[in-house]
C-alpha cells in the first residue's frame, strides 16, 4: 500500500553566522493512511524541523531543505511537496495536512475571536458562507468536548485555559477533515490532567475519523500513550525505528536505551527509603498566603486570590519534602513565601529553628544563609551580564563582603566541580553554557553559603529528559554529600517520585495529602491525588488499553469575594505518617458560588 | 474637526479650482510679515497697524502725501482756521457716511478727538500723553463746525488734526456696540477695535487679527472711489513663503522684503520692486542712567564707533539713507540736514574710551529677533565694529521692552515719524516728558526742558529751528541715541501694478487709495 | 549544536521584557543586513567627532570675524566665489567652512551635554519611580504626564525666559526635553526586570535594593538606555535648530547648525549655501546618531553578542 | 468603562491643574506682559495705568483666585494682545489646526503603516533597507528647512502648490507633508519593529499552517497585533506634533493654535497662553483615552481598569 506520507531521504540545513548547520540529515518516514506515528528525540534532534518541514513552514523559520522528497498522497495522486508551488502548498495545508503546535497559548491569535479563527479556514479550503463556517466550526468544538460551543465562538483566546484552547487548535486543525495531523509536543506545556485529556481526545479523534498523525514529543511516556510506531531521531538524524510496543520492549540503540531510562515510570522505582529523624531544618504553621483583588478608580478591595491557604508542614534535615500539584495551586507561592520573596499573609514559617514570619528584611540575611533557592527557568534565573563566577558567589559578596576576589575564585571553582563543572567555565558568560549547565550553576549558587535548605521550584522541567536526569542525580548526590534538605516543588510526578523522602499534594491552595513518597504515590487516598496519578502517562504502549476517564473540567478558579473565605477541612491520618484532607470539600464543587472573574489586570500601561 | 470647518474645507476645495490666479482688476491680494491684533486708530502707534488705517479712515485735515514736506488739504474738514495761537475751528465736510450708513457729524467727529484728548480709556491715555498732551478740549461750535483748543500755543494743529490717532469714527455705532448704547465704556472701545468702522474709501468687511483683513470698496465714500472692489490682506509671516506667494500669483503685492532679495523678485520679468528711504530711523539707544554706562564718554565712543556707512553699505546695499542728525526731509523747514550731531570717527572713540576708563565690561545689547529688518544682522556687525575699538558686546535676544528695566545698557529700537516734525518723531521718544525719560533712562536737566519748551511751543519756525539745534547739541554732548539709518522699505509687486509707497506718509502705510494704485490693463 | 529552533530559548530573556517600552527600545533595530549602513555611520560618526574636535585646527577664520564688504559670497566653484572662502560666505561676510566647524562641535557638545543631563534625571526619577514604588511612584509618574501633556516649545519658551539664554540654560531646555522618556522607559524596565527570575534569585539570596538596582538591573537596562540616547541625541539636534527657528537658540554670533540654519533660511532661496551645509551636517549628524545607537546596542548586548 | 473614564478623569484633573499652576507662576515670574506687547516704549504713568488695567497689578494670589473662579464659569477672559475673549480666538484656531493636525495623522498613518510592513517583510532584501533609509532621512532634516525646501520647490519653481494660507484642499499638501515626515518616518520603524515581532509570533505560523495566503496572514493575523504598540506611540506623539506644528504654521502662515501659542508665550499673553495650554494639555488627555479606547478596541486582552 502506498503510504499517506512518504519523507525520503530528508535534509535541512541552517544557517549559523554563515555555515550551514544540518539539522535534519538524511532523513526517511514514512506514515500509512490512519496510522499513528511518533517522532521523539530531545531538543535538536530536529524533529519539529521535520514536522515544519512537511508543512513547507521551514523555509520562513530560516531552513533549507537541502536534499530529498516529501511526498504526499492525496486520493490518487502522489505529490512532491517540495516541488509544489506556494499556492498549491496552501490548499494543503490545513485541508489534506494540518498541524497543532506546542505553545496553545501563543499559537492562537490574541486579537480573533476563537468563531473567526476557525470559520477561516471552512471559508479558505471549503468555501462555506460565513454563516456556514460559524456553524460547522461550532459543530467541531462540540466534537472536541469543549462546553458551550456556542459561546465560546465568540470568546478570545486569552479567556480560555491553555487545555481548552489546545481543543480549539485541534479543532481548527481537523475542521476540513485533514487524511494527516501533525501535532507537535501538544501537550507540553499543559496540565498532567489536562495532557491525560488532549492525549485521550486526540487518540480517539483518530480513530473516529480515520487519520494519520505524526505526532512529535520529547516525552517517550507520551509517545507511549498515541504511537503505534516510533522514530527515535537524534541530532537530526533517524537512529531507530520501530513499532512502539517493540520499541518500548527492545530498544536497539543505547540512546533509546538511555532515552527510556531516562523516563520516570511512576511505581517502578523505589522511593528512596525515609532519612533518620532529624531536627526540623523548616516548619510551616498554617501559612496562608492571599493577593488582594481591586476594582475601580479607588482601588476597591472586592475580594482575594487565595494562593495558599493554611498550609502546615515540616522538613527535616536530608529529606526532601516534595510539593505537587498543577499550575496555580499554590505551590510556587509556598515557595516563595518560604524565602520571603513574598510577605505571607498569615501563618508561621520556622527556619532553622528561627521565627522568620515577621522578620524585617535586614534580618532576613542571616537566615538567607541557611535556605536557598533554585528557579525553574534556568535561562532566566541568571543574570546575562554576569560571568559565572559572579554568579555563582553572588550570595558570597552579599552576606561575606570582606572576602577577597580571589577567594571567591578559589570558592567558585570548588563549587563548580561540586556541581560538575570546569574551572574553565569561570569566566563565562550564562548565554554560553546549555541549560542542564545553567541550572548547576544555579545549583552552585545556592549551595555557595552551604544552607541547609534549598527550595527548587520546578529545577529540572525546562529541561530535556535526559539532562534531567544528570541534574536530579546531581541534586541526590549533593544531598547525601551535605545533608541537604530540599522542598521539591514540581508539577511532574515521575520526577517527584525520583526526588522525595515525602510528597506534598496541593490543590487550590491547601495541602489535600500529605506523606511518605511510596504511600501518597502507591497508595493515594485523596481524589485529586488519584485523579493526578491517573493522568500520568506510561511510558508503555502495551498498558495503554487502560481507560482514561478523566472528565473534561477545568480548574475553579481561586479569586474569591470578600469575605468568602474557603473552609479548610483537616488532615485526618489514613496511614503511618500519611494524611489526607475529608474529600468531600472536593467533589463538591464550592466555587460556583464565590468565583469572581480573574482579576482585572492593570492594562493600557503607558509606555514612552 | 467640526462639520462646520469640514464644510468650508469642502468649499474651498471646491472653489478653488486654479492654484495661480491671475490679478483681477477688482482683487488685490497683499501679503505682508504682520497682521494687528485689533484696529483703532486712536490708540495704535505701531508699525503693524499704521499700514492698515489710511484706506479705512480718514482725518480732518488730509495731506498730499506724495510730497515729501507737508502740504495741507481738506479732509473730512473742508476748512479751518486757526483763531487764536491756542485755538482752531474747522468746518466738517457734509454728506459723509461712516461704513455702517450712518451720517458723520459734529457730534462724531467731538467725540472722535475727545476720546484721546480727555481720555478715561487707558489705552487712548497713553496715545493723549505722548501726542496730544497740549489739546485741552474739543467742542461742537454749531453743526458743522468744531473748535479745539490747546493749552498752550499750538504751532502744530494741522499737523495733528493730521494723524492717524486723530482720525474720525462713528459715536452712536460705537457707544452702542456694549452695554448702554448711550455710554463709552472701555468695552466698547475693545469692541470696536475688532470691527472698525470708519469714513474711509474701503470699509473693512473681514478683519481675523492677527492674521488677515479684508478691505471692500465703500462706494457711498465721499471722495473718488477706491480703484478696488476688494483687498485681501494676508499675513505671511516667513520671508521665503512671502516671497514664493508673490512669485506664484497668491500675492499681487508682498512687504518687507529685506535688500538682500530684492534681486530675486528684480529678477522675475512679471515682476518689480518699490521702496522708499521711510521717514524712521533704526536707532541704538543707551540707559544713561545704568551706573556702568553713565559715562557720557563711552556712550560718545559708542556712537563714535559704529561704522553706519558701512553697515548701510552691507545691509542695505547702500540704500539706506546714513543721517547726520535725528532729522527728516519730511521735516520741511524743520530739516536740518546741516547738524552733524552723529559721525563715524574709531580714532576718537578709542581715545574716548581711554579717558573714561573703560576696562573692557562687557555691554548686554538688547534686540528682539526679527521686529526690525536686518536688526540682528546690525547688532552683530555693531558687536564687531565695537570689538575694533575694544569695546566687548554680548547680544542678547529679547522680545520683552527693556526700556525701562535698570539693567538695560544697549538697546536696538526705531524712531519713526509719527507725526512730520521733529516733534513726532525725536520729540515722541526724547521729550522731557516722553517714555524714555519717564522710564529712567534718559534723565534730562532743566535747561534741556527749557529748550524743548522753546522748540514745542515757539509759534516762530525760525526759534524752532534754533532749539532744534540746541537739543541737538544736547544730545551729542551727552548721547542717549544714536540713528543708524533711515532703513530702504521695499516691496515686491506684480509688474501690472503702479503702487509706490509715498514720503508724505508715516512709515508702511499701505494707500490704495484712489490715484495710489492702479493695474495695467490686462 | 545550535541551530535555530535550539537557539530559540536564548532570545527568551529578551522576549520576557517585552511591554511596550521594550518594544520602543528596539524601534531603531536596522535589519541585520544592514550591518554595513552600521559600519558606514560608525566611520561617519567618528570623521563629525574628529572634525569637530579639531575645529579650532582646521578652520581657516574666526568663525564671527565679519568681512562686511564680502558678504554672500558663494562656495568655491560657482560664480563670483572667492577663493579665500571654500564654502563661501554668510550673510555678514564670515567664513562659512570655520562657522559650519565650529558649529558642528558646539551642536554635538550641546546636543551630548543635553543628552546627559535627561539622562541623569530621567534615569534617576525612573529608578526611583520603578524601585520605590508607592507615593514616589505616583509623585513622579504625575511629572511625567505633566512633562507629556505640555508641549516642548512652550517649556522652551518658559525656561530660557525664566532663567536667560545662557550656553548653560540652553543646555538645561535640551536635557529637559526628554527626561521623562528615559523615565518612563527605566521604570518599565525595572517594573519588568523586577518579575525576572535573576533578580528574584538575588533578592533571594539577600541582596539589598541598592546591590539589586546597580548589579542587576542598571546593567541590563544598558542597551536600551543607549539606544535611547542615540535617538536622543539626534532629536536634540533638530530640537536645537527648532530652537534657533523660533529665535530661542545659542545667542548671536555663536554658529551652532541649528542657528545657521535657523539665521540662514531666509536666504534660502537667494544664497541657498547658507543653509545648505549645515543642513546636510545636521541630518549627516542625527543619521549618524541613529545608526550608531544601534550599533552600540549590538556592541554591549552581551546577549545579542553570539548570535 | 466607566470607572476607567472616571479614574482617568481623575488623574487628568489633578495634571491640567498643576499644569495650569506650574504655567500660572513661570509666565508671572518671567516679566510683566506690558514689556512685551508694547515693543515701542510707554511713559511710565501710562504703563501703570495699562497694567491696572489689564488687572495685572493685583497681587499674584489673588490674580491666581481670579482665575480658577472665571475658569469655573467658563470665563476664560480676555487675550491682553487681541484684547477679545480667548475662547473666541482659539475657535478660530481650533479648526485649522485640527485639520491640519488629522490631516497630518491620516498621512502619517497611510504611509508610515504601510512603509512598515514593508519594511518588515523585506528586512532581508535592499527594499527594506531603501524604505528605512528614506523614512530616516524624513527624520533627520528639520522640519522647517524641509518645509521651506517643499516651498522652493514646488511653489516658487514649479508652481504647483501655493505657499501660504489654508483657503483649499492644495494649501494642505506642503504643510502635511512638511509635518508628517518625521512622524511617517517614527512610524515606519515603530510599525516595522511590532511587525518583525508579530511575524515571529506562533500564531503567524499557525494561519499560514492553515493555508492561509501570505498576505492574508500578514494582514489578518498580523496587522492588528502589530497595530496595538503603534497606535500607543502614534498617542504619544500628539504633543509632539502639536511642537512641531509651531514651526510648520509660520512659515506656512497657517492661522493655527501653535503660532498662537508661541506668539502668546512670546508676548507673556497670560490668558491665551495659560488657556491654549489647557486646550492642548486636555486635547493630549482626549488623544491619551481615545488611544486607550482604541488600544482596547483593537486588543480583547486589554480591559480598561481604573488606573
Amino acid at each position: 500500500m502506498t503510504p499517506l506520507l512518504a519523507i525520503d531521504r530528508l535534509s535541512v540545513d541552517f544557517r549559523s553566522q554563515g555555515r550551514p548547520v544540518s539539522a535534519v540529515k538524511n532523513l526517511s518516514l514514512s506514515i500509512q493512511p490512519g496510522e499513528a506515528v511518533a517522532i521523539v528525540g530531545e531538543s535538536g534532534s530536529g524533529k519539529s524541523v521535520t514536522a515544519l518541514s512537511v508543512m513547507r513552514l521551514i523555509e520562513r523559520e530560516g531552513g533549507i531543505i537541502s536534499r530529498g522528497a516529501i511526498r504526499l498522497r492525496e486520493r490518487n495522486e502522489v505529490h512532491d511537496l517540495l516541488q509544489l508551488p506556494e499556492a498549491q502548498m496552501r490548499r494543503i495545508r490545513g485541508n489534506v495536512v494540518s498541524m497543532i503546535f506546542q505553545e496553545p497559548m501563543t499559537c492562537l491569535n490574541p486579537v480573533m475571536t476563537i468563531g473567526q479563527q476557525l470559520a477561516e479556514v471552512l471559508m479558505l479550503h471549503e468555501g462555506l458562507a460565513r454563516g456556514a463556517a460559524y456553524a460547522a466550526a461550532q459543530h467541531m468544538l462540540d466534537r472536541v468536548r469543549l462546553s458551550d460551543a456556542a459561546g465560546r465562538l465568540k470568546q478570545y483566546p486569552h479567556e480560555l485555559s491553555g487545555g481548552m484552547r489546545q481543543r480549539v487548535m485541534i479543532a481548527m486543525a481537523l475542521l476540513c477533515r485533514p487524511q494527516l495531523l501533525i501535532a507537535d509536543e501538544p501537550t507540553t506545556a499543559l496540565d498532567v490532567t489536562v495532557q491525560a485529556q488532549i492525549l485521550g481526545l486526540i487518540r480517539e479523534l483518530q480513530r473516529e475519523l480515520g487519520m494519520a498523525v505524526l505526532f512529535i514529543s520529547h516525552d517517550l511516556g507520551v509517545v507511549a500513550e498515541v504511537a503505534e510506531r516510533v522514530v527515535v531521531m537524534r541530532q537530526g538524524e533517524s537512529i531507530e525505528e520501530n513499532a512502539s510496543v517493540e520499541l518500548y520492549a527492545r530498544p536497539q540503540q543505547k540512546y533509546t536505551k538511555a532515552l527510556i531510562a531516562a523516563v520516570p515510570r511512576l511505581g517502578a522505582e523505589r522511593a528512596p527509603e525515609t532519612v533518620p529523624d532529624q531536627k526540623p531544618v523548616l516548619t510551616v504553621e498554617g501559612l496562608v498566603k492571599r493577593f488582594p483583588v481591586r476594582k475601580g478608580p479607588l482601588k476597591k478591595l472586592v475580594g482575594h486570590v487565595h494562593a495558599v491557604e493554611n498550609v502546615s508542614f515540616e522538613i527535616r534535615a536530608g529529606e526532601t519534602l516534595a510539593l505537587v500539584g498543577e499550575s496555580g495551586c499554590g505551590k510556587s507561592t509556598t515557595g516563595r513565601a518560604l524565602m520571603k520573596l513574598i510577605e505571607p499573609t498569615s501563618g508561621s514559617i520556622t527556619i532553622a529553628g528561627q521565627d522568620v514570619t515577621h522578620l524585617p528584611r535586614s534580618a532576613m540575611q542571616t537566615v538567607r544563609r541557611n535556605v536557598q533557592m533554585i528557579f525553574q527557568d534556568p535561562y532566566a534565573s541568571l543574570n546575562p551580564r554576569l560571568s559565572a563566577l559572579d554568579l555563582v558567589t553572588e550570595p558570597l559578596i552579599i552576606h561575606e563582603p570582606q572576602m577577597t576576589r580571589e577567594e571567591r575564585r578559589a570558592r567558585a571553582s570548588a563549587l563548580l566541580r561540586q556541581v560538575g563543572l570546569d574551572d574553565e567555565h569561570l569566566d563565562r558568560y550564562p548565554h554560553q553554557f546549555s541549560g542542564g549547565q545553567r541550572q548547576r550553576l544555579c545549583i552552585a549558587r545556592a549551595l555557595c553559603l552551604k544552607p541547609q535548605l534549598i527550595v527548587a521550584d520546578e529545577p529540572v522541567s525546562a529541561l530535556d529528559v535526559s539532562v534531567q536526569a544528570q541534574v536530579l542525580d546531581l541534586m541526590r548526590d549533593l544531598q547525601r554529600e551535605l545533608g541537604l534538605a530540599y522542598l521539591f516543588i514540581s508539577h511532574d510526578m515521575g520526577v517527584v517520585e525520583r526526588m522525595s523522602h515525602r510528597v506534598a499534594v496541593m490543590y487550590l491552595g491547601q495541602i489535600v495529602e500529605i506523606g511518605p513518597a511510596g504511600a501518597v504515590l502507591g497508595s493515594p487516598r485523596h481524589p485529586y491525588t488519584r485523579r493526578l496519578l491517573a493522568s500520568v502517562p506510561i511510558p508503555d504502549p502495551s498498558r495503554r488499553s487502560r481507560a482514561i476517564t478523566l472528565d473534561d473540567g477545568e480548574l475553579p478558579s481561586p479569586v474569591r469575594r470578600l469575605g468568602d473565605d474557603p473552609s479548610t477541612p483537616p488532615l485526618v491520618p489514613v496511614g503511618p505518617a500519611h494524611f489526607v484532607q475529608n474529600s468531600s470539600n472536593f467533589s463538591a464543587d464550592p466555587y460556583t458560588q464565590g468565583s469572581l472573574p480573574q482579576p482585572a489586570i492593570l492594562t493600557v500601561e503607558q509606555c514612552c | 474637526m467640526t462639520a462646520q470647518s469640514m464644510k468650508t474645507l469642502l468649499a474651498a476645495a471646491l472653489t478653488t479650482t486654479a492654484l495661480v490666479s491671475s490679478v483681477g482688476a477688482q482683487e488685490l491680494k497683499v501679503g505682508v510679515q504682520n497682521m494687528a491684533p485689533w484696529l483703532d486708530p486712536g490708540r495704535d502707534f505701531s508699525n503693524v497697524g499704521s499700514q492698515f488705517y489710511f484706506n479705512t479712515f480718514d482725518p480732518m485735515i488730509g495731506k498730499d502725501h506724495t510730497k515729501v514736506e507737508s502740504v495741507w488739504e481738506p479732509g473730512l474738514a473742508t476748512s479751518w482756521k486757526q483763531t487764536s495761537p491756542t485755538a482752531i475751528e474747522l468746518k466738517i465736510r457734509q454728506g459723509v457716511t461712516f461704513h455702517n450708513g450712518d451720517p458723520m457729524t459734529v457730534e462724531d467727529v467731538v467725540f472722535s478727538l475727545d476720546r484721546i484728548i480727555n481720555a478715561t480709556f487707558p489705552p487712548y491715555t497713553v496715545r493723549q500723553r505722548d501726542t496730544l498732551p497740549n489739546m485741552a478740549k474739543v467742542e461742537a461750535v454749531d453743526a458743522e463746525t468744531i473748535r479745539v483748543t490747546a493749552k498752550k500755543p499750538e504751532p502744530l494743529f494741522e499737523t495733528l488734526l493730521n494723524v492717524q490717532q486723530t482720525m474720525i469714527v462713528p459715536k452712536k455705532y460705537i457707544m452702542g456696540l456694549t452695554g448702554d448704547p448711550a455710554v463709552a465704556e472701555p468695552s466698547d472701545f475693545e469692541a470696536f477695535a475688532l470691527k472698525p468702522v470708519g469714513t474711509g474709501p474701503y470699509k473693512i468687511v473681514e478683519f481675523v487679527p492677527n492674521q488677515k483683513l479684508v478691505y471692500e470698496r465703500f462706494d457711498r465714500f465721499w471722495g473718488a472711489k477706491a480703484p478696488f472692489q476688494r483687498v485681501v490682506v494676508q499675513r505671511i509671516p516667513e520671508l521665503s513663503s512671502r516671497i514664493t506667494a508673490l512669485k506664484n500669483g497668491e500675492a499681487d503685492l508682498i512687504t518687507n522684503v529685506p535688500p538682500d532679495q530684492l534681486d530675486i523678485i528684480a529678477g522675475d520679468g512679471k515682476l518689480k520692486v518699490e521702496g522708499m528711504q521711510t521717514p524712521l530711523f533704526h536707532v541704538v539707544i543707551f540707559n544713561t542712567q545704568n551706573p556702568k554706562m553713565a559715562d557720557k564718554r563711552l556712550r560718545q565712543a559708542l556712537s563714535y564707533a559704529i561704522d553706519r556707512r558701512m553697515l548701510n553699505e552691507a545691509l542695505w546695499s547702500g540704500k539706506a539713507k546714513v543721517p547726520t542728525s535725528h532729522t527728516f526731509e519730511q521735516f520741511g523747514a524743520l530739516y536740518m540736514p546741516e547738524l552733524n550731531t552723529f559721525e563715524y570717527n574709531p580714532e576718537k572713540a578709542k581715545q574716548l574710551l581711554k579717558e573714561a576708563g573703560y576696562d573692557g565690561f562687557p555691554i548686554r545689547y538688547d534686540i528682539q529677533a526679527a521686529y526690525y529688518t536686518n536688526g540682528l544682522l546690525a547688532a552683530q556687525a555693531i558687536r564687531e565694529m565695537w570689538a575694533e575699538v575694544g569695546v566687548k558686546m554680548e547680544i542678547n535676544v529679547t522680545e520683552q521692552w527693556t526700556g525701562s528695566d535698570p539693567t538695560m545698557m544697549a538697546r536696538g529700537w526705531s524712531n519713526p515719524m509719527y507725526f512730520p516734525d521733529p516733534a513726532g518723531s525725536f520729540g515722541i521718544m526724547w521729550a522731557p516728558t516722553g517714555n524714555s525719560a519717564t522710564e529712567g533712562r534718559f534723565r534730562p536737566d532743566a535747561t534741556y526742558a527749557e529748550i524743548w519748551d522753546r522748540f514745542r511751543f515757539s509759534t516762530d519756525l525760525v526759534a524752532r529751528k534754533r532749539a532744534f539745534a540746541e537739543l541737538m547739541q544736547a544730545i551729542k554732548n551727552d548721547p542717549p541715541v544714536l540713528p543708524l539709518y533711515q532703513p530702504y522699505e521695499s516691496y515686491g509687486l506684480k509688474q501690472t501694478i503702479s503702487w509706490r509707497p509715498l514720503p508724505g506718509h508715516i512709515p508702511y502705510v499701505l494707500d490704495f487709495r484712489a490715484g495710489r494704485i492702479a493695474t495695467a490693463s490686462n | 549544536m545550535p541551530n535555530a529552533l535550539e537557539a530559540k530559548p536564548l532570545i527568551k530573556p529578551v522576549s520576557m521584557i517585552t511591554g511596550a517600552a521594550w518594544g520602543l527600545l528596539k524601534r531603531p533595530t536596522l535589519p541585520s543586513g544592514t550591518n554595513g549602513m552600521v559600519v558606514v555611520a560608525a566611520g561617519l560618526a567618528l570623521l563629525l567627532i574628529t572634525v569637530a574636535l579639531l575645529a579650532p585646527v582646521l578652520a581657516p577664520f574666526d568663525p564671527d570675524q565679519q568681512k562686511l564688504l564680502a558678504r554672500l559670497k558663494p562656495p568655491v566653484g560657482f560664480e563670483r566665489a572667492n577663493l579665500t572662502y571654500l564654502l563661501g560666505t554668510d550673510q555678514l561676510g564670515r567664513d562659512l567652512l570655520s562657522r559650519c566647524l565650529y558649529g558642528l562641535r558646539l551642536t554635538l557638545a550641546l546636543a551630548l551635554l543635553g543628552t546627559l543631563v535627561g539622562l541623569v534625571i530621567g534615569v534617576g526619577l525612573g529608578l526611583a519611580a520603578g524601585l520605590l514604588g508607592g507615593v514616589v511612584d505616583a509623585v513622579i509618574m504625575g511629572l511625567v504626564d505633566i512633562k507629556l501633556s505640555l508641549p516642548f516649545t512652550l517649556v522652551a519658551l518658559l525656561v530660557i525666559a525664566l532663567a536667560g539664554t545662557d550656553i548653560a540654560v540652553l543646555i538645561g531646555v535640551l536635557g529637559i526635553a526628554y527626561w521623562a522618556h528615559f523615565t518612563r522607559l527605566v521604570r518599565a524596565q525595572v517594573l519588568s526586570l523586577r518579575e525576572l527570575p535573576y533578580v528574584e534569585a538575588a533578592r533571594a539570596s539577600g541582596g539589598s535594593g541598592w546591590r539589586i538596582a546597580t548589579t542587576h538591573m542598571l546593567p541590563n537596562i544598558i542597551s536600551p538606555i543607549l539606544v535611547m540616547m542615540s535617538l536622543n541625541f539626534s532629536n536634540l539636534i533638530l530640537l536645537e535648530s527648532s530652537l534657533s527657528f523660533l529665535g530661542l537658540g545659542v545667542q548671536p554670533p555663536t554658529a551652532t547648525l541649528g542657528s545657521m540654519v535657523g539665521q540662514g533660511r531666509d536666504y534660502m532661496a537667494s544664497a541657498p549655501w547658507i543653509v545648505a551645509v549645515p543642513a546636510l551636517l545636521i541630518v549627516l549628524v542625527s543619521l549618524a546618531a541613529m545608526l550608531m545607537g544601534d550599533f552600540l546596542r549590538d556592541r554591549f548586548d552581551v546577549r545579542l553578542r553570539e548570535r | 468603562m466607566v470607572e476607567f473614564l472616571v479614574a482617568r478623569v481623575l488623574r487628568v484633573v489633578v495634571t491640567l491643574w498643576a499644569i495650569i499652576s506650574l504655567v500660572f507662576i513661570a509666565t508671572r515670574l518671567t516679566g510683566n506682559p506690558i514689556d512685551f506687547l508694547m515693543p515701542e516704549g510707554l511713559d511710565a504713568q501710562s504703563r501703570q495705568e495699562m497694567i491696572a488695567y489689564w488687572g495685572l497689578d493685583r497681587p499674584t494670589l489673588e490674580q491666581y483666585l481670579l482665575f480658577w473662579r472665571s475658569l469655573m464659569t467658563g470665563d476664560f477672559g480676555l487675550g491682553l494682545m487681541e484684547r477679545r475673549p480667548v475662547a473666541a480666538i482659539f475657535g478660530e484656531r481650533l479648526g485649522q489646526s485640527a485639520s491640519l493636525l488629522l490631516a497630518t495623522l491620516a498621512l502619517t498613518v497611510a504611509v508610515g503603516v504601510p512603509a512598515g510592513i514593508a519594511a518588515a517583510i523585506w528586512r532581508r532584501s535592499i527594499r527594506g533597507t531603501a524604505v528605512l533609509v528614506v523614512a530616516f532621512l524624513g527624520y533627520a532634516i528639520p522640519n522647517f528647512v524641509l518645509a521651506i525646501l517643499l516651498v522652493l520647490i514646488f511653489s516658487l519653481s514649479l508652481h504647483w502648490l501655493p505657499s501660504a494660507g489654508s483657503a483649499s484642499l492644495t494649501h494642505y499638501v506642503m504643510p502635511t507633508i512638511a509635518l508628517s515626515a518625521y512622524f511617517v518616518a517614527g512610524l515606519t520603524r515603530y510599525t516595522r519593529d511590532a511587525m518583525l515581532d508579530v511575524l515571529s509570533q506562533d500564531y503567524m505560523r499557525t494561519a499560514r499552517a492553515k493555508g492561509l495566503s501570505e498576505a492574508a496572514v500578514v494582514l489578518r493575523h498580523g496587522l492588528r497585533n502589530a497595530l496595538i504598540p503603534v497606535v500607543t506611540v502614534l498617542g504619544l506623539q500628539i504633543t509632539t506634533l502639536v511642537s512641531g506644528a509651531v514651526v510648520i504654521e509660520t512659515v506656512f502662515a497657517w492661522h493655527g493654535v501653535g503660532d498662537l501659542l508661541v506668539g502668546a508665550t512670546l508676548r507673556r499673553d497670560y490668558p491665551v497662553l495659560q488657556f491654549g495650554v489647557l486646550v492642548v494639555a486636555g486635547a493630549v488627555v482626549v488623544v491619551n483615552i481615545a488611544v486607550d479606547l482604541a488600544y482596547a478596541a483593537i486588543d480583547p486582552r486589554v480591559r480598561l481598569a481604573g488606573a
